[in-house]
């Protein structure tokens, strides 16, 4: 079986017999979490180890995680049609697919979070406008609309679809007018990643949660929208520094991978300051108005103040210092690391959020309780991971979506 | 600040006011409530963190050594917050879908299940895990369906339900009302729990109405209400002479006493 | 033209336009809208006029109002079982188990609904008629009747005052049997005591009417005689946010009625009735008892030995008190003072945490406190209830004289009390004199609910011929050769007694407000039925067509059944009060009981009282021993060496005696009660636990020479050292049903009964038990 | 590429004929077809004339569908008020009377109508709040119901098992009672009367 | 989510966040509409699409 005339024009991949294993290994995956699936809507969502302390589980902490790590998409093409930071466009493309995986992943998972997937559009039917969580639905679907036209012409720009000219002509005129789209997805991502932070800051009964507010919305709002893009860059960075480990090929420069480390640099670098402002006010003067101290909300079971120095120090200010350093830049190595550490921030940061404040009780007398995700609610967080590297093997495998690729590989 | 300017306007702003020392955690109103409100029984219902209880009857004890050791029971339906600018309670606000709101009226939080998806958002909203999520069909066996009550619907797997002050009796107390051209007396409308409680713990009725008994205990300065200075202005006032109890209600830094912290800006957005 | 593909695509595209231009598709999608939000295995439950009944709850002498929903195809419903606000003493309150009654009613998975008979080869019970039913059992009756073996019929009832208690006493007798049993109470108990001192079985205390209440180690919240009544007397001393009454607890757990009250003294298990002592002690050294009492028999010295006042001064100093109690000297000095300075104050005793009868000595403990502080007859203390003046039933006819009852009741071996379940089994176990051919359980569950319930099985698995007459099928039902369905107490006539304790003549009738079942009938039914069957002089005695009928003639003092029913209750106004004349021989009240004393000598003769009162279980010597004393319950000597006392929680949330666990009072256990699922959870004070190096949460067996049952330590300081406490109630292994089934252990089967000093009683209020790591 | 684009102009005019067409006849279909696609009859256990009932009665709609003493609505007559008048010789006039007398009367069987416009189980509906606070007539939700001289059969919505009289006759969904008795129907006449919109109003 | 819906309000919340929405459904719709146009004007221009590149 040869695939290779749908390779990208000048490439080469691995035989199709390692991808079919591979693509195997991520089926095999999403079994897993087909079945899960399957299971919470047939039976419920009695499936999972959620309660009524545990409202959120791991599902969403998968899912303001990848949404934060997406925000890689937005933000690149924010840069790159906006602010024409043309060397951008050598990665543009795979910030788009890891985008739109990360999307249509978390609103598959979100599908299966609720209670009554069937009613799930009421949100929009009949939505509440005051609900940070319907800005949310609003701005994620519609993004997701964006990042579904943005990565239209890379499908047609396969080798062989381009050769239907209505396609390829179709194909072109997108891209000709990507400012337009690029410009809705940052607006609609700005606001969205935002509203996920506020749907933590505005729960003003849950002392963890709760941040006082800029104007009309609470730091998390901003912090969240700092801290998805300080992620989200270098996570798409990470994940093509991944495909050029594993294909062994080289697909951007060095000077790109460098750029998005600068730009996660600063972006992470801001976002710790405003971060580490918030959480001293909240330490020092929101928390007492509420009649709790800091050492109260991070001393219950498993969540000690560990979670703090792990979050803001060793996934913050230390990747920050990293990448601001050009040496730490100029090494893929270290660069990496760095990038890795960031990452980890933002997931550290989603889960300190989420979990944390539902682990917190706030009667005094209520008892802390644990919560560990089930089999099902990791099938699912594993199927949305296995979903990712299939759309991304596949895309990598068929898409000219590395510009520099030939170039970088020649000889 | 008086009791009825707590309260956003409105006809009504109906309440309740526990008396934590006469309440002896039989657990009545519990009963009652379900029976009034077709809360359903799992097969384990051990597991409180997926037990549907719209009145919770919570066990607190001071902690002190034998022969000082007390025990004490705080019951809580939902306590129908309103938040610190009028219907801006903890888990409206949130609701993605509209499927629950204030009513200005009387200062309900309603909670329709129909409409409800599922999100949960509310119940991570709520501080009091007032609110319930229905994580399994609930199993109506042999017989046990026959005694549900026609004036609250059943609900289904996958939606909050919570409390809502025998909201349906207030619509029937109306419903007659209308009929002989009266009004809706305070013992026209009382919950299921007030009613059942032996001990006569909870009282409830309008707090905007001076008549009303709820009114004239929940202005005494021995009524105060769980975590009071999150700002969620609830309108289920608690009263208890025991210190300890009173500290239990809300949280209160080491040097702080009680009754002497006001709420906080909370919900000031 | 021609219909190649690109014109079909065009006509598709028209079509698909088309379509979408129709109410189709919009109509479609709100449809799955609505569908969405109909899940039709939800039920709907059918909506019509609403109804209200009157009736009480025997089981917990609740009045209360059945709302019914008059369904318009499907018929009448019961929906709520709510206070009635008119009931004179229960004002409209109710217990969980009141609330929860219709899930007994219409919970299929309990019911007996037909006749049932054991078939030996399927090991199954069968549905048969009710002829078929009556027959086998009459049949069986008849057979032992005729060979002269009538009394090898036993017979286990419930409360022997009743209708149809009393329906089943006459049924005996007619038949020849003098092995019929009920369920003892603190009812019992204090009937002896009130006879002892005071000549008087019908006392009562007027909690409603006192200020001041000290409470023996009795749960006056969670249980005590109608508890709702309590409560709402418990209520009246806490009006409107002010303590207009003082509540104090003697007990050794902070239970929820020692932390309700104003004050709770922890004392020593067992060691409630020496507090009481100690505190007449200082009511007499200073001065601040009742003149009138010194006149009372057995006061001061005389002629038998020392008095009363001599023996406190003696033996319960306030010092001494101490050391047996563990409450400090200022406490008790603190407490006698109050009760003393208080007009209106009343001491308390009754039923234990496992609803046990409560032992003699104690009562008689208490209500010398309350005949030191006078408040005999008046408001706010001890009263007199006044007879209900219910009619009888007729004539009796007594054949079971000529036979000894297995238990020895009314022997030497035991004169005075009432016929237990315990006693009875064990005699009969031993076959000695005789052995058991066949037992009737009407009503009851004993096989649970009886003390040593274990013993009890025993004894009704080894009877060649059971039969259950009862609502459930219950842990007794499931081991009978024939069960006879009756009803609860929404569906079948019965009647009520005044609850243990209550100050005022209280009747409570229930009769049918529905028929769930078609074939189900109410219990004094049954016994009509099966005595017509039988004929003959068991006929004769039971003369009525129905249980209505007999009603009818019980209550022709209360006037018109119909109206009496639909009313639900017969409550005197208030209590009497007034100055009590006492029935004692010596027509005083009488410290050292006369009719106690009159009795050890017609069973001895003076000299050898002594020694009878001693078989009777009396260590203490001379007067003292049948006044008002303290004696170490057995189980304290056997405790210590690693070995803890064992006693019980008591609930509201569980239900009394024979009733059902019903789903919704399952749901209302907490944490501390059941856990896991299905484990039962044990209290122990945190230093207890330690010393047996266990922590919260540790599986453990806790076992007795009783029985044993599994659980989980929960750690609680305001349990007494050295003691382990078990919530009563649970451990259903009979009742089928994914609920309630099989939910942690049965405090019943681990408690050890023992006899009671001079009453007989059984007493399982503190049992020596070992806990082990399991 | 040339070809291709003649053969496209020559022939576009007919086949848009074609897209008219299509779309014509599957228009048609939706509209027609959607009511007996969607919705199911079942009949009426046996004929009923309001008309008849009305002339004989004094108090109009509420001679029979009364208000209980609590406020409560009464909805389909119980048999005792069915009694009131049939009892009384001589019965079986009328095929569809002596179908009652028989079946139901005689045995005193409650007759199963199916209702119009029974609302779902989770609406709340008061009619003293409509018909005695807010003075509405019957008509203003049931229409001629009250007039008619026979029971049409009971439509129900295969899908949500509710009554057509809910979702509404005109075929695109459109209008208010008593075409029409969904929530909306319900939501905009409050708003036009100023009646709050709580949940709580109307749901239960 | 329509004016049409039961919840609707006409009041400021619902103008600014209906209206970013629409406005963005506008845009995307424009977008995407504008392609198609440009696309059948390639077509019938005759171009040659692989002539350009995109970069």
């Amino acid at each position: 079986m040869d695939d290779s005339k749908f390779w990208p024009q000048g490439v080469t991949r691995c035989k199709p017999g390692a991808f079919i294993a591979w693509m195997l290994v991520c089926l095999g995956l999403g079994g897993w979490a087909m079945l899960s699936a399957f299971l919470c809507i047939y039976k419920g969502l009695n499936q999972t180890n959620m309660n009524d302390f545990f409202a959120f589980g791991v599902w969403i902490v998968v899912d303001l995680a990848i949404i934060a790590l997406g925000a890689g998409a937005f933000f690149t093409g924010f840069m790159t049609y906006v602010l024409r930071r043309d060397e951008l466009k050598n990665i543009i493309n795979a910030a788009v697919i890891i985008g739109f995986i990360c999307y249509s992943g978390a609103i598959l998972m979100l599908g299966i979070d609720i209670g009554q997937p069937a009613r799930g559009w009421f949100g929009f039917w009949h939505a509440n406008v005051h609900s940070m969580l319907t800005e949310v639905m609003f701005c994620i679907t519609t993004y997701l609309i964006v990042l579904i036209v943005e990565f239209v012409p890379l499908v047609l720009e396969n080798r062989q679809i381009s050769k239907v000219p209505d396609l390829s002509f179709f194909a072109h005129n997108l891209h000709r007018i990507m400012i337009v789209f690029a410009a809705t997805g940052t607006f609609l991502s700005f606001f969205h990643q935002g509203s996920l932070g506020g749907m933590y800051g505005v729960l003003y009964a849950r002392p963890f949660a709760y941040r006082t507010g800029i104007v009309i919305w609470p730091w998390t709002f901003f912090l969240f929208i700092l801290s998805a893009i300080a992620s989200g860059p270098s996570f798409t960075t990470l994940i093509v520094m991944l495909t050029e480990k594993v294909s062994g090929r080289k697909l951007t420069s060095h000077k790109v991978k460098m750029m998005m480390g600068k730009v996660s640099a600063y972006l992470l670098s801001f976002y710790l300051v405003l971060k580490i402002a918030d959480t001293l006010y909240w330490a020092n003067v929101t928390l007492p108005k509420m009649g709790v101290t800091f050492g109260e909300l991070y001393g219950g079971g498993p969540y000690g103040t560990y979670l703090v120095w792990m979050e803001l120090g060793l996934f913050g200010v230390l990747p920050a210092l990293l990448l601001l350093q050009r040496r730490v830049r100029e090494s893929y190595g270290l660069l990496a690391l760095a990038m890795v550490l960031n990452c980890c921030g933002a997931v550290m940061n989603r889960f300190v959020m989420t979990i944390q404040p539902l682990a917190i009780p706030v009667l005094p007398f209520e008892k802390f309780v644990g919560y560990l995700p089930s089999w099902q609610e990791w099938g699912i967080s594993a199927g949305v991971i296995a979903y990712g590297l299939i759309i991304f093997s596949l895309a990598y495998r068929y898409l000219p979506i590395f510009p520099q690729e030939v170039e970088l590989n020649k000889g | 600040m008086s009791l009825a300017d707590r309260y956003s306007a409105g006809e009504h702003r109906f309440g309740m006011v526990i008396d934590v020392d006469k309440c002896t955690g039989c657990g009545a109103c519990t009963v009652a409530c379900m029976s009034e409100n077709n809360v359903g029984v799992l097969f384990d219902e051990t597991d409180k963190l997926r037990s549907i209880t719209w009145m919770r009857v919570y066990q607190i004890d001071n902690g002190r050594p034998f022969p000082e050791t007390q025990v004490a029971f705080f019951p809580r339906p939902c306590l129908h917050c309103e938040g610190s600018h009028g219907q801006h309670t903890p888990c409206v606000s949130v609701c993605p879908a509209t499927a629950t709101d204030y009513d200005e009226h009387t200062g309900i939080v309603s909670q329709i299940p129909t409409r409800c998806i599922g999100c949960r958002y509310c119940v991570g909203a709520c501080p009091y895990h007032a609110r319930y999520f229905n994580w399994f069909d609930t199993p109506w066996p042999s017989g046990l369906e026959r005694p549900l009550n026609p004036a609250v619907a059943p609900r289904m797997r996958g939606v909050v339900e919570k409390c809502t002050f025998c909201y349906h009796r207030f619509q029937r107390a109306k419903n007659k009302a209308f009929l002989s051209g009266g009004k809706v007396e305070e013992m026209d409308y009382q919950t299921a729990c007030t009613e059942a409680c032996p001990s006569g713990a909870i009282t409830f009725g309008d707090l905007r109405n001076p008549n009303h008994k709820v009114a004239q205990l929940a202005a005494s300065p021995e009524a105060f209400r769980l975590l009071e200075r999150l700002g969620t202005n609830n309108k289920v006032y608690y009263r208890t002479s025991r210190e300890w109890v009173r500290r239990k209600a809300d949280n209160y830094l080491q040097d702080e006493k009680t009754g002497q912290v006001a709420a906080s800006q909370g919900g000031g957005h | 033209m021609n219909w190649d593909r690109r014109a079909f695509v065009k006509f598709a595209v028209g079509a698909v336009v088309g379509l979408h231009a129709s109410p189709l598709i919009p109509k479609l999608m709100d449809d799955s809208a609505i569908w969405t939000q109909n899940w039709n295995w939800v039920p709907t439950p059918e909506d019509g006029a609403l109804a209200f009944a009157n009736t009480v709850n025997p089981a917990t002498g609740t009045g209360v109002k059945v709302r019914m929903v008059t369904g318009r195809l499907k018929g009448e419903r019961l929906i709520r079982v709510e206070g009635n606000p008119e009931h004179p003493t229960s004002k409209g309150g109710v217990l969980p188990a009141d609330a929860s009654a219709l899930e007994n009613l219409y919970f299929d998975d309990f019911r007996v609904k037909t006749p049932l008979i054991f078939n030996k080869d399927t090991g199954m019970h069968e549905a048969v008629s009710w002829d078929k039913a009556l027959e086998v059992v009459a049949g069986k009756l008849a057979e032992l009747y005729k060979a002269g073996q009538a009394h090898t019929v036993a017979a286990l009832g419930t409360e022997a005052k009743t209708l149809d208690g009393e329906l089943l006493s006459r049924f005996m007798a007619a038949l020849g049997s003098p092995n019929l049993s009920f369920n003892v109470s603190a009812a019992d108990t204090l009937a002896l005591a009130g006879w002892a001192m005071a000549g008087e079985e019908n006392l009562g205390f007027d909690l409603a009417g006192a200020n001041y209440v000290i409470s023996f180690g009795t749960p006056l919240l969670e249980g005590f005689g109608a508890p709702v009544a309590v409560r709402k007397a418990f209520a009246g001393w806490r009006k409107d946010f002010k303590h207009t009454g003082t509540l104090v607890q003697v007990e050794p757990l902070a239970s929820v009625t020692a932390s309700q009250a104003d004050q709770w003294l922890g004392c020593k298990p067992g060691t409630e009735a020496a507090v009481a002592l100690g505190l007449c002690q200082v009511l007499i050294q200073e001065g601040l008892y009742d003149r009138a009492a010194a006149g009372a028999v057995g006061f001061e010295d005389g002629d038998r030995g020392p008095g009363f006042k001599t023996l406190l001064a003696k033996n319960y100093s306030p010092g001494q008190v101490s050391q047996i109690s563990g409450v400090p000297v200022e406490t008790l000095i603190g407490v006698a003072k109050a009760f003393a300075k208080e007009p209106k104050a009343v001491a308390v005793c009754g039923p234990g945490g496992g609803g046990e009868p409560g032992r003699l000595l104690d009562f008689m403990a208490v209500l010398a406190l309350n005949a030191l502080k006078g408040n005999f007859g008046k408001p706010g203390g001890v009263v007199v209830r006044q007879p209900l003046g219910l009619k009888p039933l007729g004539e009796a006819i007594n054949h079971a004289g000529g036979k000894p009852r297995l238990d020895g009741l009314g022997s030497a071996k035991r004169p005075v009390g009432v016929a237990d379940h315990l006693s009875l089994a064990k005699a009969a176990l031993s076959g000695n004199p005789y052995k058991v051919n066949m037992a009737l359980v009407a009503g009851g569950n004993p096989a649970y609910s009886a003390p040593q319930a274990g013993v009890v099985r025993d004894f009704l698995r080894s009877v060649p011929f059971l039969v259950a007459i009862t609502p459930y099928l219950d842990e007794t039902a499931v081991m009978a050769q024939v069960v006879l369905p009756c009803g609860t107490f929404l569906e079948s006539w019965g009647d009520s007694l005044a609850p243990y304790g209550g100050a005022v003549a209280e009747y409570g009738l229930h009769r049918p407000l529905i028929k769930a079942y078609e074939q189900v009938k109410s219990q004094g039914d049954v016994i009509l039925a099966l005595a017509a069957k039988l004929g003959g002089d068991v006929a004769k005695a039971l003369p009525f067509a129905s249980a209505e009928a007999a009603l009818k003639t019980r209550t022709a003092g209360l006037g018109d059944l119909a109206k009496l029913a639909q009313k639900s209750y017969h409550v005197a106004d208030k209590p009497a009060y007034g100055s009590v004349s006492f029935k004692t021989p010596s027509g005083k009240l009488e410290f050292f009981s006369m009719n106690l004393h009159n009795l050890a000598v017609k069973l001895s003769g003076e000299g050898g009282m002594g020694k009878v009162l001693k078989s009777l279980g009396v260590s203490a010597e001379g007067t003292a021993a049948l006044m008002p004393h303290y004696e170490p319950p057995a189980a304290l000597a056997a405790a210590g060496h690693g070995r803890l006392l064992l006693a019980a929680v008591p609930s509201l949330r569980t239900p009394k005696g024979d009733q059902p666990l019903t789903p919704y009072m399952l749901k209302v256990l907490d944490g501390e009660t059941l856990s896991n699922k299905d484990e039962l959870v044990v209290e122990m004070n945190p230093q207890t636990a330690a010393s047996l190096h266990l922590a919260e949460h540790d599986r453990v067996k806790v076992t007795s020479q009783a029985g044993s049952s599994d659980a989980i330590v929960h750690l609680f300081a305001g349990a007494a050292p050295g003691m382990v406490f078990m919530p009563v109630g649970l451990g259903r292994f009979a009742i089928a049903n994914a609920y309630t089934m099989g939910r942690g252990g049965n405090y019943n089967q681990v408690a050890e009964a023992t006899a009671d000093p001079l009453s007989g009683l059984p007493v399982w209020s503190l049992t020596p038990v070992a806990v082990t790591k399991a | 590429m040339t070809t291709h684009e003649q053969g496209q102009a020559k022939r576009s005019h007919a086949d848009w004929l074609l897209f008219v067409v299509g779309f014509v006849l599957f228009s048609a279909l939706g509209f027609w077809g959607t009511p007996a696609l969607l919705y199911a009859e079942k009949p009426q256990p046996f004929q009923f004339s309001h008309k008849v009932h009305m002339e004989q009665v004094s108090e109009g709609c509420k001679s029979c569908h009364s208000f209980r003493e609590d406020g409560s609505f009464t909805g389909i007559p119980s048999m005792d008020k069915c009694k009131e008048c049939h009892s009384d010789s001589p019965q079986g006039d009328t095929p569809e009377e002596k179908i009652f007398v028989e079946q139901y009367l005689n045995k005193n069987k409650p007759v199963d109508w199916r209702v119009y416009a029974k609302q779902p189980p989770c609406v709340f509906f008061s009619h003293a709040a409509h018909t005695e606070n807010a003075g509405l007539d019957c008509a203003k939700c049931h229409g001629d119901h009250g007039k008619s001289e026979s029971l049409r059969p009971y439509q129900y919505n295969r899908l949500t098992g509710y009554s057509r009289d809910i979702w509404g006759w005109n075929i695109l969904g459109l209008g208010g009672p008593p075409k029409r008795m969904k929530m909306d129907s319900c939501a905009d006449c409050h708003r036009e009367n100023g009646v709050r919109d709580a949940c709580f109003v109307c749901h239960k | 989510m329509l004016p049409i819906c039961f919840e609707w309000h006409w009041d400021v919340g619902h103008f600014v966040f209906m209206g970013l929405f629409y406005t963005a459904l506008t845009i995307i719709g424009a977008g995407v509409v504008y392609t198609f146009m440009a696309t059948m004007k390639d077509l019938c221009s005759g171009k040659d699409p692989h002539e350009h590149g995109h970069h």
